[in-house]
């Protein structure tokens, strides 16, 4: 879902990421800087498992609420930020497909890639998101599990 | 009630109505509900109540919604 | 042109840049982030005109093989990485294209945007590459030049 | 010889041929050949023989080129 300001674009959704689509999206006049981060499904994990895919559960609205949060915050530590859009996806996410896309734009470099680094590891630690590893004949949860941290303390 | 990835497994139902007072009665009330599985899963996760973290004192009326949430693989 | 390796993709073209290209390019199943910058023309600038355009002016030769050398430093420094492509454009860029575009894949996120980082960073202080600036009526070189720097220098 | 950028343009072409046993010659015959406003350009410049950093009194032969590089505007 797109949210109501046109600088900020937040989305948890089962639909295929386009990392092209965000950081065309994320492009604007004033921004010579475009920073995309994009998070893919890789073949080794935690488990020593060949993976094929992993499976992201969620609650839609909880994630998209600390998203929301995460970009807030985004955009308190660096105000000249031009756009940014965090999209992840959920349920099943085959090898080599996105799961999480993140990009920032501003008028210099510096701050979009803090910004965007600052983004993806926020998500990967503060927002509600779990993830199923499958492999040929079974599947677990991932395990280098912690808990949930507070957006604040990042 | 909102049961997420392990303890979804774990309780075995992602979407659940349970009474209590405060937090704590609640929980108490679930893992009665749905047994030692669940109970492990809960010992390490976090609550929140309508988005935000709780603890077990807080109390809870019939439409706040209560949320369990065991550890996340950042990776 | 594309290097001998398939890890390394160096490019000084006045064709257009498609970021979504390299990215794609860049992903490889065993490395989980991929960052990319777009350093796109902006309407503002050192000598406080409307930009409307970039006009880029190299030694295709100079460039490519001083945007090799900084390859191989980034791959010096994090061995880990696994892709890298580093494109840039010459001749003329109209405001809102993307003049350069640098895109490093890696196992885990952080070697990932130090290498971007420092590859996009590198090429702006050490790589022969000047720019004109083009407004409504007149033209002028970049007021903001500084002596190009060595690669191990950075 | 080869002359980039604002060096191009003060000199008025990008490719020439210049006799001289050193760089510092080859320069000198190149200021007397494009004039004052390659000589201003060429004061703040960088000089590479075959890609690398040289300097004056390094030696050159017929197969050797010559690049002036003016300052870069990273932005």
């Amino acid at each position: 879902m797109n949210s109501s300001s046109t600088l900020d674009w937040v989305s948890v959704s089962s639909a295929p990421l386009s990392q092209d689509q965000l950081t065309t999206w994320a492009t604007r006049p004033q921004c010579g800087a475009v920073v995309t981060f994009c998070g893919t499904v890789r073949n080794s994990s935690t488990t020593g498992n060949d993976i094929t895919a992993l499976d992201y559960e969620t609650s839609e609205e909880l994630a998209v609420a600390r998203i929301t949060q995460i970009v807030a915050e985004a955009r308190s530590r660096w105000p000249e930020l031009g756009a940014v859009a965090v999209h992840h996806r959920i349920g099943l996410v085959e090898l080599g497909e996105a799961a999480v896309v993140v990009a920032v734009s501003s008028p210099h470099r510096r701050e979009a890639f803090e910004a965007a680094q600052f983004c993806i590891d926020t998500v990967k630690n503060c927002v509600p998101m779990w993830k199923r590893e499958l492999w040929d004949g079974g599947s677990s949860w991932s395990e280098d599990a912690r808990t949930i941290l507070g957006v604040h303390d990042q | 009630m909102l049961l997420l990835g392990p303890a979804r497994e774990a309780a075995g139902l992602r979407d659940d109505l349970i009474d209590g007072d405060t937090v704590g009665e609640v929980l108490g009330a679930a893992v009665s509900r749905y047994g030692p599985a669940f109970e492990r899963v809960l010992a390490v996760s976090q609550i929140w109540v309508n988005g935000e973290v709780a603890s077990a004192n807080d109390v809870v009326g019939r439409y706040d919604e209560i949320a369990v949430l065991p550890p996340i693989s950042g990776g």
